[in-house]
């Protein structure tokens, strides 16, 4: 793994106040910037916050939505609400897991797609629900995910 | 007011019932290694006894960090509260005069606590290098 | 928090200082309470959960019996405790037996399981070979020492106690006040040739300049030595060679002022003084 | 924005922006909710936009387009609405943006094909007013939500926005506001159903140095969006919300704490803190008034347990989300040890409406124990799937058959979960129960944040409590022993059961381990793991003993107790079902009956979604 550019930590550290209470935003915006938190990082963040690298570790490990190794350029996040549950999320997961060949919360090794579930996008109305990059797309059936996900069109009333 | 306890080195015959003392009060056995109080040769039945002097600012209270060592309001003595030693051992690191030692039976940290202000090793002595009295103590000075 | 309260343990009174945690309380006067989470030297934690008592108390019109932790329950005017009640017992064999199936090897929760009853685990057992019970005291103590080199990893059924990346720890001070904090003793750690190895960390340790001897890391003096502003010095000698060193010091001292025809003299300290 | 100084400054503005509303000839509204998004919204709002631009009927000549938040009725999304008129289109495409323009914003025609067709009457509605899925709903929390424009404040100000609040700060004591949340019966919607103004009353009679309120947006609930349709539809009136809560304990300092899986969300809410502050809502001096307060936005981490009281001030603290024993409440030692005032965005956003309508309006709706009215997500099986408010006290019949038009064609209904994972699911029998906290933690589940997930005959109950239980497995912050271990043992033998491992003491074992977790855990999550278990096995304990006694899945979802057959004298050989195996499992010529081949099925069930004849079955 080569080391990342650091530089724009340091812009992201003078956005948020030295303190305790910024270490989890302080994670948010360094996930975001890389897509994962390097872990060169975890000492300039700890020392910002004044907590210790094991603390930044330990909270970089409890919560979701931080990620130690880098994600895939595309990241795929089959819902996992009740509602999407109920109206066949698992069919998906299912599909995909086959089609891409990968585990819920692997990467692909050619670091292109990284599939993953989430506990729910409040877009239960429309369940089941994939969210690509971001972008939630509603009612999806198991024909139809592969493509999806791989970038294709699919043949809903959206288009 | 509390009792002091007095040390008259001169009187020392060496005969280490303090040490037997102090062990049998504070670890139930006879074994002078697990005392708390330690007697050193300086010649023919003669000894120096070395316990702890309870310093004013003392090192093993200002360095143990989890809080365990307080001064004890009644007999003014720095005390250990074992619920409380994580046995970091600093303290025994840091007293400058040795007196903290480590129970090689059970790895407890071993310091003297003037038993609650009536300490066994000047009941025990029999030629008066160890002795209470009470009323104020002699001497404080900062080290 | 001086003002006494009237509380009821196990249907005998008893008078406490309102606040007071119940299991101090139940300590002092000697009922015994299982717990595997708790430690004086850091806050009360209410992780283990084995100190679980029933407790009553008139809430709004209507009095409720619960259970709650005794380490984290602070007393107040008219409570009734019982320590062991069949609810309560009942709750702590099957934490036991939770226990025992997360660490089927551990002998202390075997023995303690066994006390209550439990003599195996009903429940799947977990693979792994650590005793570790997550009671969480090695990373509070550590917090507390002021290393703060370990934190748990994870959570849920995932978690564990964890050094930054499962790697040696860089704020470690190889105190071993985690191993010592331990219940189940499952922190391992070597020590030989004046070399200490904990959490994959190998730490040398201040050798006494008179005899050798080794007690305590060189991360441990210096930062006693930065946060305490302590003189190096105390350190460089073992405790028996400061003692020797103190005793020839003393003895000259006696000598010297009795020569002087002095009255009593003491050394620093303001306990026992040396006549 | 001009900083706003006085009460009169803001009357003045509202005043001059709602003659400038007047002038508007028309208004399209494009449902930009969670829901509609997901069905590619943006793009038909981009096209609506790109439209008005080309058919010149664009702002420049008092046109006008809004995106807004959710508008509800989900189902049908994505959704347009022109104003005047409630002219409400459904299943728009952005290929409809062109007519839609042209007929019904430039012309005052509609577009037929566009609006809702009522399934009853099989008539087209022209206005949402007369879609049953919207009577029979009472707005209050979501009143202004899909209304407006949610990132911007003039908006929310128009629309009758902080006024409340100039109410409270100038004509109101602290104590007076307290007092009339007190009365009007308030209670906390995030679950717990807590009275609102005696939560409040607590924090200010507990020492501190500083008190702090908290908006709790964690909404960590699989299944449940109000409080996300809430704070991207309508930010406004959670900060208003927030400020009249700030005043009456005496805080000045707040925080919202919001899921990070809620991304528009954030925005949106730092985006309305930021409008407010520049407008002099927010910060020192509010309205010109001495009373200074402002409000700070915490991105969570992704936990589920931050959602609980004590774990949330741990997150926003910076810590990791682990919650502490509350028998000393959070509202007197709270955030940093400090009173603090936490309640969940539903509450925050009817707290200014209480201010201006009164206690006896309040009290009108709902029931003597729960007045007012809740939020609900209507979820899973029901045909109008969306975001709902409803009184206190309707029965879950009328929630589900009455505005969520019962269930899809040929399904029979089964349960509702509510309360998310800490709820529970409710049977056919328990349908005429009133919706309040009382009646459904007396039901055996609870009222949670609001979600209501509708099951039909083909969901599992067991796995259905399994799968909250590995949910929790996974979410559980692993603090406790009876959380951590308990719940994975759960799971363990909840496995047992699905995978046709059980024997007979599982369900005996199941019940004694609840019990445990349930009074022995550390925090709410903990003590309310074992609901759906319990509840399931209480009202579908049949089903428990199919899968272990008869090793059979009835619903033929637990795959290794399900075997799928066709039934002959059903199956019209469609051929559909053949096209859909992903395995080729299927056999059988055109309109002659088919057959699946055990050997090759992988029980997906994917024959079974489509046979437009229900001719798939579980084989007995």
């Amino acid at each position: 793994m080569k080391t990342p550019d650091l530089t724009k930590l340091d812009t992201i550290l003078e956005r948020h106040e030295a303190a305790e209470r910024s270490l989890i935003q302080v994670l948010q915006d360094v996930q975001k910037e890389y897509r994962y938190l390097p872990r060169e990082a975890f000492e300039k963040v700890g020392r910002h916050c004044g907590v210790s690298v094991a603390r930044v570790y330990s909270t970089a490990t409890f919560y979701k939505a931080f990620s130690l190794v880098p994600q895939g350029e595309k990241l795929v996040r089959v819902c996992a609400g009740t509602a999407c549950h109920v109206r066949g999320a698992g069919l998906l997961l299912d599909e995909l897991e086959r089609a891409l060949s990968l585990e819920p919360g692997k990467t692909s090794p050619d670091g292109k797609i990284t599939l993953k579930t989430v506990n729910c996008v409040g877009a239960c109305a429309m369940a089941p629900c994939v969210m690509i990059d971001g972008e939630a797309h509603g009612n999806v059936k198991p024909g139809e995910v592969v493509t999806l996900v791989k970038g294709g069109r699919r043949d809903a009333a959206a288009d | 007011m509390s009792n002091v306890l007095i040390v008259a080195p001169d009187r020392c015959i060496d005969c280490k019932k303090c040490e037997l003392a102090c062990s049998l009060h504070h670890a139930g056995s006879l074994d002078p290694d697990r005392g708390r109080i330690k007697v050193l040769n300086r010649g023919v039945e003669k000894g120096m006894p070395v316990v702890c002097l309870h310093c004013d600012e003392a090192a093993c209270l200002i360095v143990c960090p989890v809080g365990a060592i307080s001064r004890c309001d009644e007999t003014d003595a720095v005390v250990l509260d074992e619920t409380r030693c994580v046995r970091c051992k600093a303290c025994l690191a840091a007293c400058p005069f040795g007196n903290i030692t480590e129970d090689r039976v059970d790895g407890r940290v071993l310091k003297c606590d003037l038993c609650e202000g009536a300490p066994m090793c000047a009941v025990f002595c029999p030629s008066g290098a160890l002795v209470t009295r009470s009323g104020p103590r002699p001497l404080r000075s900062a080290p | 928090m001086s003002t006494l309260v009237k509380i009821k343990i196990d249907e005998k009174e008893y008078e406490v200082p309102r606040g007071r945690y119940l299991l101090a309380i139940c300590q002092e006067n000697g009922i015994p309470i299982p717990t595997l989470c708790h430690h004086e030297s850091v806050e009360p934690w209410g992780g283990c959960r084995l100190c679980v008592v029933e407790f009553r108390k008139k809430r709004w019109d209507s009095w409720w019996t619960e259970l709650a932790t005794a380490c984290l329950y602070p007393a107040e005017d008219g409570l009734c405790v019982w320590t062991r009640s069949e609810k309560v017992m009942k709750a702590r064999r099957t934490i036991l037996d939770l226990l025992l199936a997360r660490c089927p090897g551990s002998e202390v929760i075997t023995k303690i399981a066994a006390e209550h009853g439990v003599y195996q685990t009903s429940f799947a057992k977990r693979e792994g070979e650590d005793n570790c019970i997550l009671c969480g005291l090695c990373t509070r103590v550590c917090d507390r020492v002021g290393a703060r080199a370990i934190a748990t990893a994870l959570r849920g059924a995932l978690k564990e106690v964890s050094t930054p990346f499962g790697e040696p720890p860089p704020d470690c001070l190889g105190c071993l006040s985690c191993a010592h904090v331990c219940p189940t003793h499952t922190i391992g750690h070597t020590e030989a040739d004046g070399k200490r190895t904990v959490w994959g960390r190998t730490f040398e340790l201040v050798r006494c300049s008179g005899c050798g001897a080794a007690s305590v890391t060189r991360e441990q003096v210096e930062y006693a030595v930065r946060t305490k502003n302590l003189s190096p010095e105390y350190f460089v000698k073992c405790d028996a060679c400061k003692r020797r060193e103190s005793a020839a010091t003393f003895a000259g001292l006696l000598f010297d002022e009795r020569k002087g025809g002095e009255g009593p003299v003491g050394p620093t300290g303001s306990g026992p003084s040396h006549e | 924005m001009q900083r706003l100084t006085s009460p009169d400054a803001l009357e003045k503005l509202r005043a001059e922006l709602a003659g400038k509303r007047q002038a508007i000839k028309k208004t399209v509204f494009v449902c930009c909710g969670p829901g509609c998004l997901a069905n590619g919204s943006r793009k038909i709002a981009d096209a609506i936009g790109l439209q008005m631009e080309k058919q010149k009927v664009d702002a420049s000549v008092g046109y006008r387009r809004c995106t807004t938040g959710c508008h509800g009725f989900c189902e049908q999304g994505p959704l347009v609405i022109v104003q005047p008129g409630d002219i409400f289109y459904c299943k728009v495409k952005p290929s409809d943006a062109a007519t839609i323009v042209e007929r019904t914003v430039k012309g005052d025609e509609l577009v037929e094909r566009l609006l809702y067709l009522d399934p009853g009457t099989k008539q087209r509605c022209k206005a949402f007013t007369e879609i049953p899925f919207y009577a029979k709903q009472t707005r209050v929390a979501l009143a202004r939500i899909g209304t407006l424009d949610p990132t911007d404040l003039g908006n929310a100000i128009a629309s009758g926005g902080y006024a409340s609040l100039a109410k409270a700060l100038f004509t109101m004591k602290p104590d007076q506001v307290i007092d009339l949340v007190d009365r009007s019966g308030l209670r906390g919607k995030g679950g717990g159903g807590f009275l609102t103004g005696r939560k409040w009353r607590s924090c200010v009679k507990a020492p501190g140095d500083r008190r702090y309120v908290i908006c709790n947006g964690d909404e960590g609930d699989p299944g449940a969006f109000m409080d996300r349709a809430t704070m991207e539809g309508d930010p406004h009136c959670v900060i208003e919300g927030m400020i009249i809560g700030a005043y009456a304990v005496g805080s000045h300092e707040g925080y919202v704490y919001v899921r990070e899986e809620y991304p528009l969300a954030v925005e949106y809410m730092q985006l309305g803190v930021d409008e407010a502050r520049k407008a002099g809502l927010l910060g020192d001096n509010i309205l010109g008034s001495d009373f200074s307060f402002d409000i700070k936005i915490s991105r969570g981490g992704g936990a589920f347990v931050c959602g609980e009281s004590s774990a949330l001030m741990r997150s926003v603290e910076g810590k990791v989300g682990e919650p502490r024993a509350k028998y000393i409440h959070s509202v007197e030692r709270g955030l940093w040890d400090q009173p603090t005032v936490l309640n969940n965005v539903e509450t925050w956003a009817t707290v200014p409406v209480i201010v201006q309508k009164g206690v006896d309006w309040f009290r009108s709706m709902g029931t003597k124990g729960s007045p007012g009215t809740k939020a609900f997500s209507l979820s899973g099986q029901v045909r109008n799937t969306g975001l709902i408010e409803v009184p206190m006290g309707v029965t879950l019949r009328e929630v589900i058959f009455g505005i969520g038009g019962g269930l899809f064609k040929r399904r029979t209904f089964k349960a509702v979960q509510t309360g998310g994972p800490s709820g529970g699911c409710l049977p056919e029998d328990k349908l005429d129960l009133a919706v309040d906290f009382d009646e459904l933690t007396r039901a055996g589940s609870m009222m949670g944040s609001g979600g209501m997930i509708v099951m039909d005959d083909r969901a599992c109950m067991v796995d259905v409590a399994r799968y909250f239980t590995a949910f929790l497995v996974d979410e559980s912050c692993g603090k406790c022993v009876p959380c951590r271990e308990g719940t994975k043992q759960l799971l363990a033998l909840l496995t047992d059961i699905t995978h046709g491992n059980a024997t007979e003491d599982h369900l005996a074992r199941i019940e004694a381990l609840a019990a445990t977790i349930m009074q022995a855990s550390l925090c709410a999550l903990g003590k309310s793991a074992p609901n759906p278990v319990l509840s399931t096995l209480k009202q579908f304990r049949q089903e428990y003993l199919s899968h272990i006694e008869k090793k059979r899945c009835p619903a033929g979802v637990c795959k290794p107790l399900t075997r799928f057959v066709i039934d002959e004298e059903t199956c019209t050989g469609c051929g559909l079902c053949l096209k859909a195996c992903p395995v080729d499992a299927i056999r059988g010529e055109k309109k002659k009956p088919h057959t699946i081949e055990p050997s090759k099925c992988i029980t997906c069930a994917a024959c079974r979604e489509v046979c437009p004849v229900d001719a798939v079955e579980v084989a007995s």
